[in-house]
């Protein structure tokens, strides 16, 4: 899977970015952007967890597709649980 | 329903007895023989998306009809007379808007339009008319309806559906639907108990709620007069429909959805009035809007013995 | 008998070593099985003596043989057992234990040690559900809805929810040891094409234990959270949601019907081509059928739910979703039918069986499609049409392919041959006493009988006697074949490799088979099912 | 174990006798981790489907509860996670390399950052429990009520996000406590050299579920942390 090396130097740099975006993430929430104040927080912790999964983890580096087909549908299923229980509260005001 | 019902039996039986002919035939007429090799078939896509599609638009079919029959069922008609259930472990409370309250027997008349209103005082139960073909979890903290029109006089069964404890098997009764002039006789048999509406203004009486809830725009609280079923726009910019969810939710955690321009100083009532009050004090403020059509509450004055008066047919 | 001594020479895993510790200590996947298959077979039984206590109980509509209290026990028990440990374990666990390996062509699961481990928490958490048992049991329903479970009932939730905990994580483990298996570990040659459709519902089983179980778990954990410390999740007292329980709960428990039912399918699926010397019809979409069910499968849950107070809106949802799963169970049973054309067909023991299951899975599906129709849904769900449906679903599908299975591969596993006669007998008897057990259950829920009821008005009692008369004819029925495979384990005849004529990497070794299956790692060649090149029983030459 | 002949003389000691090449072993492994994960992800999915549906509910609620969180310990925690995720890709690397001293100290310093994390989490729990915040028969938000009176609080909805607090950082912890305990086991190994650049697939498959924990932090963070920080109005 991962024959690849990485250069220490890459790690080092995804942990500087990992850092600046968790003070970034945390100052953020302190401003009023209205509705955005979430958006911003899980769109920051979705990029942080990307360069986990992609360097720490190795997955851009490995050729094999199907740890990125389990990831996929692991989060595809947590869609499903997620999206589906959500129809119903969504709409019961409705009803 | 039923005939979706017969329609599903019918097709079902058909499908059945299609496939076992079939297996039966294919059994019998390819059993093992001497000198009979087995053929090799690969398989066959046109068949499979036949026996793929077919089913699906019958299927599709029958979700349509089975929704259509279930959206009926969960949409009471305008004007129905609203009877109030409150399930306990393990017994059914009803009250009549006419007032009188009876326990696991509920008297109704033909032909009129009966709404449900129901919630639980204790874990879920479930509100089961077998002849009616009417079921629904009844829920603690929270209403849920169910309706029906009976069309002939009789005792039917009430079950409770959702196992709910011990006794879960004794929490059942009976719905007894009486001609309309039986039914009159029957009422007037009862007690002198107040409408359920005029049970829930003396309540709301009693509770002090007038001082806050005037029926001018000085009171601390939001004039009630006129609210219910309308749209009631939120402190924090929601707008919610005033159901009876909301007024019940506005009576036992007031401070939860409060009205634009008010501030949030009612005092919490959860646990100082119990679910038969409340059901009272809803139909109260329902009384105070004016009914979509014209069977809502009226004033009145019944005789004595209402409860528990029983005319078994 | 000269073959006899003959087999009894050769080193098999079951001779190979003897002793209680090279039986608890080991990592073989076939001897896991054999673990596997005598505990589940023990909760089985145990299962199986409450439901017939509480066919008893039935037998007058008065609550007269246990009190109140007892009965509820008893159908809780026997729900959490039968489906914890029971359905969801036997095949996967036991022949799927035995066979993933073998039809693959690899010497071993992936993970032996963590197949062991599995057997471990399901011994613990069977122990910890025995404990809970003898020590006063649990009343909540298999289902545990809150706030009952939570608040109201005075027994002992949180040992039985722990219990299920464990045995959920042992499940999980024997999926992730499949889907890994599967795809690390074939033999060269074997292509995805070329799998047993058994390896593929095993597959789409274990995708369901893998992604569902988690759920339950933690759902469960909250339960016992809230249980133990007051706490107000579920509860609308305190501003939960008892529906949302209900929505994590049957995001498992209604995959988990598919847990039970899909590798019962595969069986059939070897079944039928092996006794009707025939290539499966439509190979590629029995396949992509099981895997169309494991995926659909997670997008209907809220069908158990219609009556519950979910919004109109998601009840229409769901119910238009519980319909697209029925195609691919429709597909399946189309092509059994269509596989039986033009065969050369043999009614042994095995394939009764594999028909049984066709006709009572036929009618637990179409029965299905009852109640996924919502308006249909309201008056007969939570009604003995629901319990009626399930069983035709669990005990006529899922049990009566794990029996076809033992059958067919009996001979492998233990050398032996049962008697074929005694067999056939105890088919015929499962089959009838089945159906005089549930398809009485179908009139009195649409008579509008609420299921878990311990009393009933009397009108019901003709059909609830029929019922009872039908559970102990059913219970004959599967008390027999523990029987006679116990006596073949000693006087059966030896089996050969083969016995059947069947295709298979499974039966090109010796039976049963050596620690490490395979001599030299198979090289496949050939397609699935390839009954062109095998010749029937009859025409083998005889093993000597 | 080793007692099949042809399985003998192929392999080394560290591939098991059912593979049939260490290629083979360590990717069955990699994907056995990977697959874990996937469950992870549901299983902490119910709790995130569970929390979706009451923040929406009680917003208000779990906006002051957020509040009375401290977020510097948080901050500080993610901060500290993150390091430990670099140690052990480093170690990971170390252990490709072969640097066997490295690896043994890049591990030990992830399990000491692991212990920071849950002495950190330790210290919040203990000012939750002073506060009377912890769910069950002493809790009390009456201090929470009183600071935010611009809004409304339900102390019951308000328990509701600290149970759903609890269990989350709770199991959280849980993992964090096993992570810990597994690398103390993969450290022991390395110090006796137990891993090469031929074979380090615990080393690797290890660190998958140290990274797994860190990002399922990640998102802990924000969401139990950082509801609502903004000025009131």
């Amino acid at each position: 899977m991962s024959e690849h090396i990485m250069s220490s130097k890459l790690y080092y740099g995804i942990w500087i970015a990992l850092m600046c975006l968790t003070v970034i993430t945390a100052a953020v929430s302190f401003v009023d952007l209205g509705p955005f104040n979430t958006i911003v927080a899980l769109v920051i912790a979705t990029f942080k967890a990307l360069l986990v999964v992609l360097f720490f983890m190795h997955v851009k580096y490995t050729s094999e597709k199907l740890t990125k087909a389990v990831i996929i549908s692991s989060i595809f299923w947590l869609f499903i649980l997620l999206a589906l229980s959500l129809a119903d509260y969504s709409t019961r005001l409705f009803s | 329903m039923d005939a979706l019902y017969i329609f599903l039996v019918a097709l079902s039986s058909f499908m059945c007895a299609a496939i076992f002919t079939i297996i039966v035939v294919f059994a019998v007429r390819y059993r093992r023989q001497k000198g009979v090799e087995a053929e090799q078939i690969e398989g066959s896509t046109v068949l499979e998306v036949t026996w793929s599609a077919v089913p699906l638009f019958i299927f599709v079919f029958i979700f349509a009809w089975g929704a259509a029959i279930y959206f009926a069922e969960r949409t009471p008609p305008r004007g129905a007379t609203e009877v109030y259930v409150v399930a306990k472990q393990w017994m059914w409370k009803l009250q009549h808007p006419e007032g009188p309250r009876e326990i696991n027997e509920l008297h109704v008349p033909v032909g009129r339009d009966v709404k449900l209103i129901m919630t639980s005082q204790d874990v879920i139960h479930s509100f089961y008319v077998p002849s009616f073909r009417i079921k629904q979890d009844v829920l603690p903290g929270r209403y849920t309806t169910a309706w029906f029109r009976a069309t002939k006089p009789g005792v039917y069964h009430l079950f409770c559906a959702e196992y709910c404890g011990t006794m879960h098997s004794g929490m059942i009764g009976q719905v007894v639907v009486m001609e309309p002039n039986r039914y009159e006789t029957w009422l007037s048999g009862g007690a002198a108990f107040g409408s359920l509406s005029a049970t829930g203004a003396s309540i709301f009486e009693q509770l002090g709620c007038p001082t806050c809830h005037r029926s001018d725009t000085q009171g601390r609280g939001p004039n009630l007069v006129g609210v219910f079923g309308k749209p009631v726009q939120l402190e924090d910019g929601r707008t919610v429909l005033a159901d009876e969810d909301y007024i019940r939710e506005s009576i036992v955690a007031p401070s939860a959805k409060i009205v634009s321009g008010f501030k949030p100083i009612m005092p919490v009532f959860q646990g100082l009035v119990g679910e038969e009050q409340l059901n009272a004090l809803v139909a109260y403020i329902k009384s105070l809007s004016p009914p979509p059509s014209g069977s809502a509450a009226q004033p009145s004055g019944l005789p004595a013995g209402a409860e528990r008066q029983q005319q078994k047919e | 008998m000269a073959t006899a001594a003959v087999m009894a020479e050769r080193e098999n895993y079951l001779n190979k070593e003897y002793g209680i510790r090279s039986w608890l200590l080991t990592t073989d996947h076939k001897r896991i099985a054999l673990l596997y298959l005598i505990s589940i077979t023990f909760f089985f039984f145990i299962g199986g003596f409450f439901a017939l206590l509480i066919r008893l109980e039935l037998l007058t509509p008065a609550g007269d043989l246990v009190q109140a209290d007892t009965y509820n026990k008893l159908f809780t028990m026997h729900g959490q057992i039968m489906v914890f440990f029971f359905l969801i374990p036997s095949i996967p666990a036991v022949l799927g234990n035995f066979l993933v390996p073998l039809m693959i062509g690899a010497k071993d699961l992936a993970f032996p040690r963590i197949n062991l481990l599995s057997w471990y928490l399901y011994i613990i958490a069977g122990i910890m559900m025995l404990h809970c048992i003898v020590t006063g049991g649990v009343d909540t329903g298999w289902t545990f809805y809150t706030p009952f479970s939570t608040a109201f009932s005075n027994t002992k939730v949180i040992e039985a929810g722990l219990a299920i905990f464990v045995a959920g994580f042992s499940s999980i483990l024997t999926g992730l040891n499949f889907v890994v298996t599967i795809h690390r570990m074939r033999a060269p040659g074997m292509t995805w094409s070329r799998l047993p459709l058994f390896i593929w519902a095993h597959y789409a089983t274990s995708i369901i234990q893998l992604l569902g179980t988690p759920v339950l778990a933690i759902t469960l954990v909250l339960v016992v959270f809230e249980r133990a410390f007051n706490l107000g999740i579920f509860d609308p007292t305190r501003g939960g949601d008892p529906l949302l329980f209900q929505h994590l709960f049957w995001f498992y428990s209604h995959p988990a019907v598919y847990i039970m039912i899909l590798p019962s399918m595969g069986v059939v699926t070897e079944i039928i081509p092996c006794f009707a010397r025939k290539r499966i019809f439509g190979y590629k979409f029995v396949a992509a059928s099981s895997i169309g069910i494991a995926v659909l499968g997670f997008l209907v849950w809220a069908h158990h739910m219609f009556v519950a107070g979910i919004s109109l809106y998601s009840a229409m949802i769901f119910s238009l979703l519980s319909y697209l799963v029925a195609v691919p169970s429709a597909i399946k049973v189309f092509n059994w039918t269509a596989t039986l054309f033009k065969g050369s067909i043999t009614f042994s023991t095995p394939m009764l069986y594999a028909f049984g299951f066709i006709g009572l899975f036929t009618m637990g599906g179409l029965t299905g499609l009852f109640l996924a129709a919502l308006g249909i849904d309201v008056h007969v769900t939570d009604t003995y049409f629901v319990i009626a449906h399930f069983h035709y679903i669990m005990v006529g599908g899922a049990v009566m392919g794990y029996l076809a299975g033992m059958h067919y591969w009996w001979p492998k596993i233990s050398g032996r041959m049962y008697p074929e006669w005694l067999g056939k007998f105890a088919a015929l008897i499962v089959f009838l006493g089945f159906n005089l057990t549930f398809f009485p259950q179908f009139l009195l829920g649409y008579m509008g009988m609420p299921r878990r009821y311990w009393q009933y008005p009397p009108e019901f009692q003709v059909l609830n006697v029929l019922s009872t008369a039908g559970s102990t004819i059913l219970a004959v029925g599967y008390v027999l074949p523990m029987i006679y495979f116990l006596w073949s384990m000693r006087y059966g005849e030896p089996a050969p490799d083969n016995p059947w004529g069947a295709s298979g990497l499974e039966w090109t070794i010796q039976s049963p088979p050596t620690t490490f299956n395979f001599e030299e790692t198979p090289e496949v060649t050939w397609e699935a099912y390839d009954y062109e090149h095998i010749p029937a029983p009859e025409e083998v030459p005889v093993e000597r | 174990m080793s007692d099949s002949p042809i399985a003998m003389e192929t392999h080394g000691p560290e591939l098991r006798h059912h593979f049939s090449s260490v290629e083979q072993q360590r990717d069955a492994a990699s994907l056995g981790m990977w697959v874990f994960l996937a469950t992870e992800i549901m299983f902490f999915g119910g709790m995130f489907c569970a929390y979706l549906i009451y923040r929406y509910w009680y917003y208000n609620e779990f906006a002051a509860g957020s509040r009375s969180i401290d977020i510097y310990l948080g901050t500080i925690n993610t901060a500290v996670l993150i390091c430990s995720s670099l140690t052990v890709a480093l170690g990971v690397r170390a252990a490709q390399m072969g640097k066997r001293k490295l690896l043994v100290f890049l591990l030990l310093v992830t399990i000491v950052f692991g212990l920071a994390f849950l002495g950190i989490k330790g210290v919040e729990w203990y000012q939750k429990y002073e506060e009377h915040h912890v769910p069950g028969n002493s809790f009390n938000v009456d201090d929470i009520i009183h600071d935010y009176p611009q809004i409304h609080i339900d102390p019951r909805h308000e328990q509701i996000f600290f149970s759903l607090y609890f269990a989350m950082t709770g199991l959280h912890a849980l993992h964090m406590i096993i992570g810990v305990g597994i690398f103390a086991f993969l450290a022991y190994k390395a110090w006796r050299s137990a891993y090469s650049p031929k074979y380090y697939t615990p080393v690797e498959i290890g660190g998958l579920y140290w990274h797994f924990v860190d990002i399922v932090w990640i998102y802990l963070f924000p969401l139990l942390y950082l509801i609502d920080r903004k000025p009131l109005r």
